[in-house]
């Protein structure tokens, strides 16, 4: 039997107003677990966390109860306080009296006083009866995989790099930077995109740090945070590498228009992109151009906002009229979005140049006139209430970036999820560059559409996020926890009574669950990667036979505690 | 017996003996007449045994020949004479890695329309059927025994309910006799779940553990009521959650040979009816 | 000691993710609501930790009924652990509802605890619930380990 | 089923041993006197699992607890398989001669001291019913005591 020493706070005769715990600790003898009770003023202020502390390692128990308030309250702190002093954290438990009881129940002495009792004999229990979950600790490999090296990829590369660690940088191109090789300048400062890559180039191919590997396809990815497998193949030669983390940087494709506003029809209708690559060469002179917006996105079946479009449109209709004053440019647009100081500012600028914005209603879409060359737009303007027709020679269709089709080949590959369109997903959005999956980090256009100056802004950050991670050296797997503090605990598997049924693989949020053959028998069992389980328990409750069980929290101690419950 | 001379029967048997002669499989599980009128199960390994194999009473293989595969050699492959609920718990042990799925070929047979009632089977055939012909299913929800159990008046039922499984000796019959219960040992003979010397056994903990354990792989082939010394239908329990499923996610146990269980599953990777995730969770992925 | 005053009011066992519903009910305490004594909470990590055994057997050791509480579809702090739990609790209640004992006695609360009123709105609707079911007393044997 | 011993040789020819691994025994329930119908799912020789028998007249394919189990005795380590005499706090194996020498001894002591009732016989279904007639017969006609009961009398 294992001993147990409880506290009972009175915290200052809030709990003890309603709550009456001579009888409690009258009763709680009753408990053959239960060494001995203490009934204390109060627990956090330091003189009563080092008190009780010292007290807790003179008597040598083995196991110890706090029945005080809850953790949000000043549970935690007291906790801490006490792992501070050398207390075993995994041996205190918690019980909140206060929140739980005394205060929600204060109309209510007799009732209070009994679930008080009730709730400690079921948290005497559970310490009496949890066991530990082995603990394992692993060295990083100070090596980072980033995949895609568009902007973000090469801005995470550099910056990994540049603090010490090994980079590995895949792309399925032939050369890196991404998109925004095609592309004439970039907004809002109109800088020439060129120019804006080299220095990323540069580092790239001759810091010795960084090995960039070109026409690349990663085929299998194993392991875990800290020590990842990867097998990937680059211009036909098959290659390992044990990267400790995996940034995604593959960025998104551009929506081709195929079928809309007879795009690849008629002449001299084209996409922002090919206008890009024709403003990269500087004769090129436009005379009327007609910009429309929203081709392809904002519809049902791609509902979102590229976000990129009409920043680019509004650059290239400057860039326009800046090489040919006399041109007359005018964007068909459904709402321009130009969000921040910087992007209104620009927009500003484009209406002083003479840029024409005419808005269209999504269920009066503008058209195009001419056969083989385009002639004119005619579009109804929404805000005037009037069909006007824009002459034109060149349509430029603003379409949306569109999820790289690898996305999903990946996703599945390394256990992450896809959003409805095929953009990786983070785990919260309050954790933007964190997936499901701890040491996999995605940035820039890969999650959501972003212009080249976020893409970078992100790539650095996602290059911090894998430092933080690779430079502790060693973790332990306790430390992978989703919320702050440590672990719980890990799910163990008994293999004794472990059938190998696969349920446990198939619920597993973190596919932290893989069965393993047994050597000449048709049979498997279960094995948990305690660096991917996060002890969420799912597994648990889905295992028939209970050989999988977290030993902090374990069948026989949650049915002694159901048992204890009234 | 009657079944003897049936044309089924012959045709079971010659696809055993061409499985046998052009050794595609080592033996094959079926029930054999023995001396003195006695059926018995057998692996049959020559073909001229075949002469005395017999297909009623109706036999559940499909848990022998997980433990005849286990003990066997490895290599060693083994042709079922089965029925459409022996097949299907047949592919629930296949995708729960209990058989190797090549060492196992079924020798599906239809069962006839007496048996399909007797059982309430809502399909009384195998996925591949070998020999017989495909008779239609029976719907449970509308035969008077089953409604009783579990439509209607709930003050009535709690009675029904409560009178049968008090009869309950725990004889562990339903769950021995199940082809799916694989688990061993059983959480059922752990005193934490099921308390025990209490008889009748504790309802709620025994067949509830019991009953939802199977629900997303009971394949209804009736083992449990059939084994039931004490005549509980216990098949009423699993009807309701397996109509649910198939209802909610088109899932049958046994059906798909690929398809996890949707229980297992997440919102994103299985469709499910009647169910709206609000948009907001979808802005989240 | 109490029992006497207790045992008309139905007893619930609350099994509480430790993110939504455990705050939730700290967020009522916070507030020094005032509620029935009649429900004891189970921290636990996931609403995926609760097993249905588990829920079988705080039915036969005499809880009322049961309510899981975890957190909103997508807002698990797990991935999406809770997606399975709902589906695998859902399908225990249309076992509960076969056998007559009725759906009602699992309630599945998930993302309707963040705030401490909903949490005791939760309890004071469930206990009214609850008050209208016939006993449970029938389906658990006399030689049980009731304490 | 043989069970194969050693691989598949080269050619692909399977070669068999004579040893049957698995077999079904056709038998009768020991424990009481219903008699249910059981099969005895044989591996290698040893009893490993129970199966009801469908076709058997009595039990119909229904068995409880203790014919679900009944292979389990068979080959169970604690089984006693000769007589044992208490020595102190433990026991030791006997030959049977002694064993009924000593029972006929003491029983014929106490029996002689405080007369036949103070004796009773308690007899096992797994006993045959020549042997539990013999039994009653000893304790009926040899004590000269109605003393006597069987754990299967229900």
């Amino acid at each position: 039997m294992t001993d147990v020493r409880v506290y009972l706070c009175r915290c200052f005769s809030e709990v003890d107003r309603t709550v009456d715990l001579e009888r409690i600790q009258e009763r709680l003898l009753q408990n053959a677990s239960v060494a001995s009770s203490t009934i204390v003023d109060s627990l956090c202020l330091d003189s009563d966390i080092q008190r009780v502390a010292a007290e807790i390692k003179e008597s040598g128990a083995e196991r110890v109860v706090i029945a005080a308030c809850s953790t949000m309250g000043r549970g935690d702190s007291v906790i801490e306080g006490l792992a501070e002093e050398g207390v075993d954290r995994f041996a205190i438990h918690l019980i909140d009296i206060r929140e739980g009881c005394a205060w929600i129940h204060q109309d209510e002495p007799e009732g209070a006083t009994f679930k008080a009792w009730n709730l400690i004999d079921m948290g005497v229990s559970l310490v009496a009866k949890k066991d530990r979950s082995d603990d394992v600790t692993i060295r990083v490999r100070p090596e980072v995989l980033i995949i895609g090296a568009g902007p973000a990829g090469l801005a995470a590369a550099v910056m990994v790099a540049k603090l010490g660690y090994t980079v590995h940088c895949l792309d399925r191109a032939a050369h890196p930077g991404g998109m925004l090789r095609f592309i004439s300048r970039s907004y809002p400062n109109d800088e020439d995109a060129v120019l804006k890559l080299a220095p990323y180039l540069d580092e790239i191919h001759n810091n010795a740090r960084i090995a960039f590997y070109p026409q690349a396809r990663v085929e299998t990815v194993t392991g875990f945070a800290g020590n990842f497998t990867v097998r990937f193949s680059s211009g036909g030669q098959e290659r390992w590498i044990r990267p400790g983390a995996i940034i995604i940087a593959t960025g998104a494709m551009v929506y081709l228009p195929h079928g809309l506003y007879r795009y690849g029809e008629t002449q001299n209708i084209i996409t922002q992109m090919e206008l890009e690559r024709r403003l990269q060469s500087e004769s090129d002179s436009i005379q009327n151009a007609v910009f429309v917006q929203c081709v392809g996105a904002r519809i049902p079946e791609r509902p979102y906002c590229s976000t990129i479009c009409c920043p680019a449109s509004i650059k290239n209709a400057m860039r326009i009229v800046e090489k040919n004053p006399d041109a007359r440019v005018s964007i068909v647009h459904r709402d321009i979005m130009m969000p921040g100081s910087i992007l209104e500012d620009y927009y500003r600028r484009a209406m002083l140049q003479g840029v024409q914005f005419v808005r269209y209603r999504d269920d009066m879409l503008p058209a195009i006139k001419g056969y083989e060359q385009v002639r004119a737009v005619e579009v109804h303007d929404s805000i005037t209430g009037t069909t006007r027709v824009l002459d034109a020679d060149l349509v430029v269709l603003s379409t949306p970036l569109v999820p790289n089709p690898d996305n999903r080949y990946l996703a599945d590959m390394l256990g992450l999820q896809c959003d409805r369109y095929g953009f990786f997903r983070e785990i919260y959005p309050l954790h933007p560059l964190e997936t499901r999956m701890e040491g996999i980090f995605i940035c820039g256009s890969a999650r959501w559409p972003v212009s080249s100056d976020q893409a970078i802004v992100q790539g650095e950050a996602a290059a911090m996020k894998v430092i933080s991670l690779l430079g502790k050296g060693e973790v332990a797997a306790s430390s992978f926890s989703r919320v702050p503090g440590q672990k719980f605990g890990h799910a163990t598997v008994n293999p004794d009574r472990c059938t190998g049924c696969g349920n446990c693989v198939a619920v597993c949020p973190f596919d932290a669950c893989t069965l393993q053959e047994i050597e000449e028998k048709y049979t498997y069992i279960s094995r948990v990667n305690k660096m991917r389980c996060k002890a969420c328990g799912n597994c648990v409750a889905v295992c028939l036979n209970g050989a999988m069980q977290v030993p902090e929290h374990n069948y026989r101690a949650v049915v002694e505690m159901i048992k204890r419950a009234f | 017996m009657r079944e003897e001379r049936s044309p089924m029967l012959e045709e079971v048997k010659r696809l055993a003996k061409t499985a046998l002669q052009e050794q595609r499989v080592e033996g094959v599980l079926g029930l054999k007449k023995d001396v003195g009128n006695v059926i018995q199960p057998h692996i049959f390994e020559r073909s001229d045994d075949l002469d005395a194999l017999v297909l009623e009473p109706k036999w559940l293989f499909a848990k022998l020949a997980m433990k005849i595969l286990r003990v066997s050699d490895t290599g060693y492959r083994l042709a079922v004479v089965c029925r459409g609920c022996d097949e299907r718990a047949i592919v629930e042990l296949v995708k729960r890695n209990q058989i190797a799925e090549n060492s196992i070929m079924t020798i599906g047979i239809a069962c006839g329309d007496a048996q399909a009632a007797a059982c309430l089977c809502e399909r009384p055939y195998p996925e591949n059927i070998a020999a017989g012909e495909k008779k239609q299913g029976v719907d449970p929800f509308n035969d008077e025994r089953v409604r009783q159990f579990l439509v209607g008046d709930t003050s009535e039922r709690v009675a029904r309910w409560l009178r049968v499984l008090r009869r309950c000796i725990k004889c562990y019959g339903c769950r021995n006799s199940c082809p799916i219960c694989i688990c061993e040992p059983c959480k059922l003979e752990d005193d934490t779940w099921v308390p025990k010397g209490v008889i009748p056994a504790e309802m709620m903990c025994f067949h509830l553990i019991r009953a939802f354990h199977l629900s997303d792989t009971c394949v209804a082939c009736g083992a449990c009521q059939d084994a039931c010394p004490v005549g509980i239908p216990l098949l009423n329990l699993q009807l309701s959650m397996r109509r649910t499923l198939t209802e909610k996610f088109c899932y049958e146990a046994g059906i798909d040979r690929e398809r996890k269980s949707p229980i297992l599953r997440n919102f994103f990777d299985e469709e499910e009816k009647g169910r709206d995730i609000p948009d907001w969770v979808s802005s989240l992925e | 000691m109490v029992e006497e005053t207790t045992v008309r009011e139905p007893k619930i066992l609350i099994f509480a993710c430790r993110w939504c519903g455990l705050i939730g009910a700290d967020g009522a305490g916070k507030k020094r609501m005032s509620l029935p004594a009649n429900f004891r909470i189970i921290p636990v990590e996931c609403a995926a930790f609760v097993e249905t055994d588990a829920i079988i057997r705080a039915l036969a050791s005499g809880s009322d009924g049961v309510i899981v509480m975890g957190c909103h579809v997508g807002g698990c702090r797990f991935n999406d652990a809770n997606h399975a739990a709902i589906k695998r609790l859902e399908l225990f209640q249309v076992l509960l509802e076969a056998t007559a004992i009725g759906k009602e006695r699992l309630l599945i609360s998930f993302g309707t605890a963040h705030e401490g009123h909903q949490f005791s709105d939760v309890i004071q609707n469930y206990t009214t619930v609850l008050r209208e079911l016939p006993p449970i007393d029938p389906w658990i044997s006399t030689l049980s380990v009731r304490r | 089923m043989r069970k194969k011993r050693g691989a598949i040789s080269p050619t692909g020819s399977v070669h068999w041993s004579e040893t049957m691994a698995v077999e079904f025994v056709r038998t009768i329930c020991p424990y009481c006197g219903t008699g249910c119908g059981l099969i005895l799912e044989v591996r290698d020789g040893i009893a490993v699992a129970t199966h009801p028998d469908r076709d058997h007249p009595v039990a119909k394919g229904h068995l409880c607890i203790k014919g679900w189990t009944a292979h389990e005795f068979v080959h169970h380590t604690e089984r006693l398989t000769a007589p044992l005499v208490k020595r102190g706090d433990g026991f030791e194996k006997i030959s049977w001669n002694k064993a009924i020498a000593l029972a006929v001894r003491k029983l014929g002591e106490v029996a002689d001291m405080y007369g036949g009732s103070a004796i009773g016989g308690f007899s096992s279904a797994k006993c045959t019913n020549e042997e539990n007639y013999l039994f009653q017969k000893l304790i009926r006609a040899g004590f000269g005591t109605n003393n006597v009961d069987h754990c299967a009398r229900l």
